[in-house]
């Protein structure tokens, strides 16, 4: 990799951007070849967070590697839970109570509008407004709170066992997220006015990182990445899991392919999620939240594989189990990890003031690239 | 003409997406109220943690300085990080009968990931999380815990 | 195309190869040989158009390695497992980045925490750990006494 | 009535009936620099925390408020934190280039304290090309600029500077226009006469719809020329993670960072004069009563409050807009800053000539 800086062009020069860089929002290394500002070659350098949780979830049982995927996509902490117990669940046939259904659900949609709140704020602030941070972080903090209240975290809070939830949900559960609703409908308007209708943020996003259709089939995008592309890719909505396919919601797709269709992809993401949130909160059935399992886990010999949407893109846990207590392989196919492959392809003929819109518009969550 | 019609509206949407956000903060910066901002070690007698939250694990003791806990391990087992040891130590009761019984309940809190599985674990309920947070110290070895208090004993009839 | 049509359809094309119905979806079996073949078709039949690699991981079997390509239809929606044997003393197979252009990140992250060579790979080195690391991590024979800590 | 004029006359009296002709020269010219150095650090401690209270309630917190009451001290504090620091230097920095650059950038922006009159009768220097003088000395900071790009031997720090040079040089041009359409107004380059023509009301009320434009333009481009978000290419920390100032430490950051403050305030002020009037009270044409009553306010009370509204203004801009890309900055200018402010000068010259301003 280093003996490629001396062989560069002339008129070129190689610029390390990150692993400490203010855009990167973590420990990502991009090694970029300008001419002048323009970026002519872009390559990522994994590894700075890499902790090879493939290895460690080899020694650990059942109920216990759930809480290390939280540490992958630390900021949809409880979907990649969600995706841990699905595949277990899905080896052992446990049947799931309604209750831990729909618990599950509402607990998922409120983490995707407070992941896609921080990338909205984050976004703002590479992009120079600093102010829409803050304003998201108002909004990000009532749900925080209110996880928090229910599942005793705020971020990484482990509500997910395999069969249910870990307890149920707070008595104030219900009402908290109904004044959420009403103060969370009447600030989306703000981020419109702030950002969205802003002429400086419009040009920034416009045509700039385009992904075509095809493209973004190839590179194996996925989630908002490939929505806005045009790529019908939402996992709740082609195979759902859980009681995603009982519930009325659209599936949010842009064609343009350039960054801001990546981003009216995801503001429009959180409107869909509140109409879930909406649909469920008032119809949370009676009964129990977990089922009765074993203490000791078993999984059957075998391979399964899990499929979920993050607010990043497709999830997948592919666990290959030899009929003990611990996996014999476990693999995670990160969202972000085939996401950022594309950002080379992207990227290239810009400036380098696109190369934060780009990555802002992915939506890189590094520990979720390296694992 | 139609270019000069386009370039000027062209200007003049621009300068009005500019001042509909200024409005916004010009609104926030009229209305001071909107401040968010808790003054965190100020606050500190009226901030009610949430009652489930996980600060750390502590034993349940009760007024005569017992607990339940019978050393059966089911927590030392359940936690992913090696967080908990438990020593355990034989006591003869008052029937002349070897019974076993926790000795140290060490917990290593900087390990500790506060996932909560040691206590969904726990057969006895023996254990519960704190609502403390403020764990910070100047030598990493009090962080590493005894957490049966000296002299305690398990109440009777926990089996 | 539901997984029956698709199990009697890839049975039909590839009869020497090992086609059975996982938990999920159809997993055919085939050695490391034959894979840009069953690729290609795969992805140019027009009524299979499997243009999605959704997944590409490998498997430590101790004996030998097993290369697993979960594959999508983003037109047809239904999806396929191949698994692959590679030898374990001399682990090459070709390289997928040219069909499927997110194979090439994935082939580098395979390269470098298993050992497997992909022959034709445009730019094969390790991705997640330095250039001088020694050993595959996550091979099942891998000791590291410094930086594994068994509880 | 107050003003600073009579204590400023009756000191130098004072000081020209025990001293010869030249001490007496020395000795002011000993307490102007004291007094501008004292200013500048005055001013940079003002407006920083100015910068932060401001950021912070428009960003819905509180800012500073642990040093002293309302946090008026957090400056002072932080001021001596820089004092304190290391001065670190990288290897392979041109190290005369290194510990110039911030000297240059900072005595700009001093000489231009030069010709403004703060209050009524006060004024360093009173020459009578003041308009032209500034927009001269004006434009050398880029040479600090390009100086601490080049010589930090960082590529980050060199592609800021060359963003920032190629911003300033091109908003010169509409902030040189929008000064022009004043000054083809006024007739005159001397900044007192010019607030003196302001006597009857403030430009930009008589110049009718141009002279708005004309401030409009004025402060997009000054705000460019400065590198205020939502110009600040040169420092672009999301991009370059702090532009030509990256390698900086210590106390020679500190003088970047002043400066950038003392030019806010020198070209708000020089906005405050051509538009607003400078010190001159708010009169409306020949109400002789109201204007009366305006001139009891002290001469400096106008010129500090109309140059901090402005000052303000900026701020709020950049606690709004995001950062323009390098491109589109120039687009902005060349495509349309340039022909609207060329076309608000020809209208402003046929307003001139025609005499139909108040």
């Amino acid at each position: 990799m280093f003996e490629e800086v001396a062989t560069s062009k002339e008129g070129e020069q190689i610029i390390n951007v990150g692993p400490q860089h203010p855009a990167t929002h973590g420990v990502l290394h991009l090694i970029i070849t300008l001419n002048g500002e323009t970026i002519v070659n872009l390559e990522p350098n994994l590894g700075y967070i890499h902790r090879s949780i493939e290895k460690m979830c080899e020694s650990l049982s059942y109920r216990q590697f759930i809480y290390t995927t939280s540490r992958m996509d630390y900021l949809a902490a409880h979907i990649n839970n969600h995706a841990c117990a699905l595949t277990v669940e899905k080896a052992m046939q446990i049947e799931i109570p309604e209750r831990a259904e729909v618990i599950r659900i509402l607990v998922s949609e409120l983490t995707r509008i407070a992941s896609h709140e921080l990338w909205w704020g984050a976004m703002a602030m590479d992009l120079g407004a600093l102010s829409p941070f803050f304003y998201a972080f108002r909004e990000r903090e009532v749900i925080t709170d209110i996880m928090e209240e229910t599942c005793g975290a705020r971020l990484t809070m482990n509500y997910m066992v395999p069969g249910g939830v870990m307890a149920d949900i707070h008595p104030n559960f219900v009402k908290r997220v109904k004044d959420f609703i009403i103060q969370f409908k009447s600030r989306i308007d703000e981020y419109d006015q702030l950002v969205t209708g802003n002429i400086i943020f419009q040009n920034r996003m416009k045509n700039v990182g385009i992904l075509s259709k095809e493209d973004a089939i190839s590179y194996g995008t996925t989630g908002p990445t490939a929505r806005g592309s045009g790529v019908s890719c939402d996992i709740r909505k082609i195979y759902p899991y859980s009681i995603y396919g009982k519930l009325q919601f659209d599936e949010v797709l842009e064609t343009a392919g350039d960054s801001f269709a990546r981003y009216l992809v995801r503001v429009k993401e959180m409107k869909q999620s509140i109409s879930i949130i909406e649909q469920l909160i008032d119809n949370i059935p009676e009964g129990d939240f977990q089922a009765k399992t074993k203490a000791v886990l078993k999984l059957p010999k075998g391979e399964f594989y899990q499929r979920v949407e993050t607010p990043r893109g497709e999830l997948g846990v592919y666990i290959v189990s030899e009929g003990g207590t611990t996996p014999y392989r476990i693999k995670f196919r990160s969202p972000g990890f085939s996401n950022l492959s594309a950002l080379n392809h992207m990227i290239k003929g810009h400036k380098i003031g696109d190369l934060v819109a780009v990555m802002g518009t992915l939506d890189l969550v590094i520990p979720d690239i390296d694992r | 003409m139609s270019f000069l019609k386009t370039y000027i509206t062209e200007v003049y949407g621009a300068v009005k997406s500019l001042l509909t956000g200024m409005k916004l903060t010009g609104y926030y910066f009229t209305h001071p109220k909107e401040i968010i901002t808790e003054e965190y070690p100020d606050n500190r007698l009226t901030l009610k943690m949430a009652d489930r939250f996980r600060g750390e694990v502590v034993m349940k003791h009760d007024d005569n300085n017992e607990h339940a806990c019978t050393g059966c391990s089911a927590c030392e087992l359940a936690c992913p990080n090696g967080t908990i040891k438990i020593i355990n130590k034989f006591e003869i009761n008052a029937e002349g009968k070897k019974k076993k019984a926790i000795d140290a309940f060490v917990y290593h809190l900087e390990l500790c990931t506060m996932c909560n599985l040691c206590i969904e674990a726990c057969p006895t309920d023996a254990i519960k999380m704190a609502q403390t947070f403020e764990h910070s110290v100047y030598d990493r070895r009090l962080l590493t815990k005894q957490l049966n208090l000296p002299g305690s004993k398990i109440r009777e009839g926990v089996e | 195309m539901g997984n029956e049509e698709l199990i009697l359809k890839l049975k039909e094309v590839f009869p020497e190869m090992d086609c059975v119905q996982g938990n999920d979806w159809p997993e055919l079996s085939f050695g490391s040989d034959r894979l840009i073949d069953v690729i290609t078709y795969l992805k140019q039949t027009p009524e299979l158009a499997f243009d999605y690699l959704f997944c590409e991981t490998c498997v430590d079997w101790k004996t030998h390695f097993n290369m697993v390509y979960h594959l999508d239809s983003t037109r047809y929606r239904h999806n396929v497992v191949l698994k692959v044997k590679t030898d374990r003393e001399k682990p090459e197979i070709a390289s997928l980045a040219h069909v499927y252009r997110t194979a090439e990140q994935h082939e580098r992250e395979i390269f470098d925490l298993f050992g497997i060579v992909f022959l034709g790979h445009p730019n094969l080195k390790r991705i997640m750990l330095t250039e001088e690391w020694v050993g595959y991590p996550l091979r099942k024979d891998y000791e590291d006494p410094i930086n594994i800590i068994k509880l | 009535m107050f003003s600073i004029e009579n204590i400023t006359n009756s000191f130098h009296n004072w000081l020209s009936s025990v001293l010869s002709e030249t001490l007496v020269m020395l000795v002011e010219m000993g307490l102007i620099a004291i007094a501008a150095i004292a200013l500048f650090a005055v001013l940079g401690l003002v407006l920083v925390y100015m910068e932060r209270k401001v950021a912070a309630v428009i960003q819905i917190r509180l800012g500073p408020n642990r040093v002293g009451p309302m946090g008026i001290f957090q400056t002072s504090a932080d001021t001596l934190k820089l004092v304190l620091k290391e001065g670190f230097m990288p290897n392979n920095v041109d190290k005369f280039l290194y510990k110039l650059a911030p000297f240059v950038v900072m005595i700009t922006a001093m000489l231009i304290l030069a010709p403004i009159p703060f209050a009524k009768g006060f004024q360093i220097w009173d020459i009578n090309i003041g308009v032209f003088y500034i927009t001269a000395i004006s434009s050398i900071s880029v040479i600090g600029i390009l100086m601490a790009g080049w010589a930090s031997n960082n590529k980050y720090s060199l592609l800021g500077a060359m963003r920032s040079g190629a911003q300033i040089v091109s908003y010169e041009l509409s902030a040189g226009m929008a000064v022009l359409s004043i000054i083809v107004l006024t007739g005159s380059l001397n900044l007192n006469e010019i607030i003196e023509s302001q006597r009857n009301g403030w430009w930009i009320f008589k110049g009718h719809i141009p002279a708005l434009i004309a401030f409009v333009i004025y402060i997009i481009a000054v705000t460019a020329e400065t590198n205020r978000a939502p110009f600040d290419m040169a420092e672009a920390e999301s991009e370059l993670t702090g532009g030509f100032h990256t390698e900086y430490a210590g106390m020679r950051f500190a003088l970047f960072f002043l400066a950038e403050y003392i030019n806010i305030f020198i070209v708000c002020a020089i906005g405050a004069t051509l538009f607003f009037g400078g010190w001159m009270p708010f009169h409306i044409g020949n109400w002789e009563g109201f204007n009366h009553v305006m001139d009891f306010i002290p001469s400096f009370v106008w010129f500090f409050g109309k140059t901090f509204f402005l000052i303000f203004l900026i701020m709020w801009f950049r606690w709004t807009f995001p950062r323009l890309r390098i491109d589109q900055l120039l687009n902005l200018e060349w495509k349309y800053l340039l022909p609207i402010s060329m076309f608000n000068l020809l209208l402003m010259t046929v307003i001139a000539i025609k005499g139909w301003h108040f």
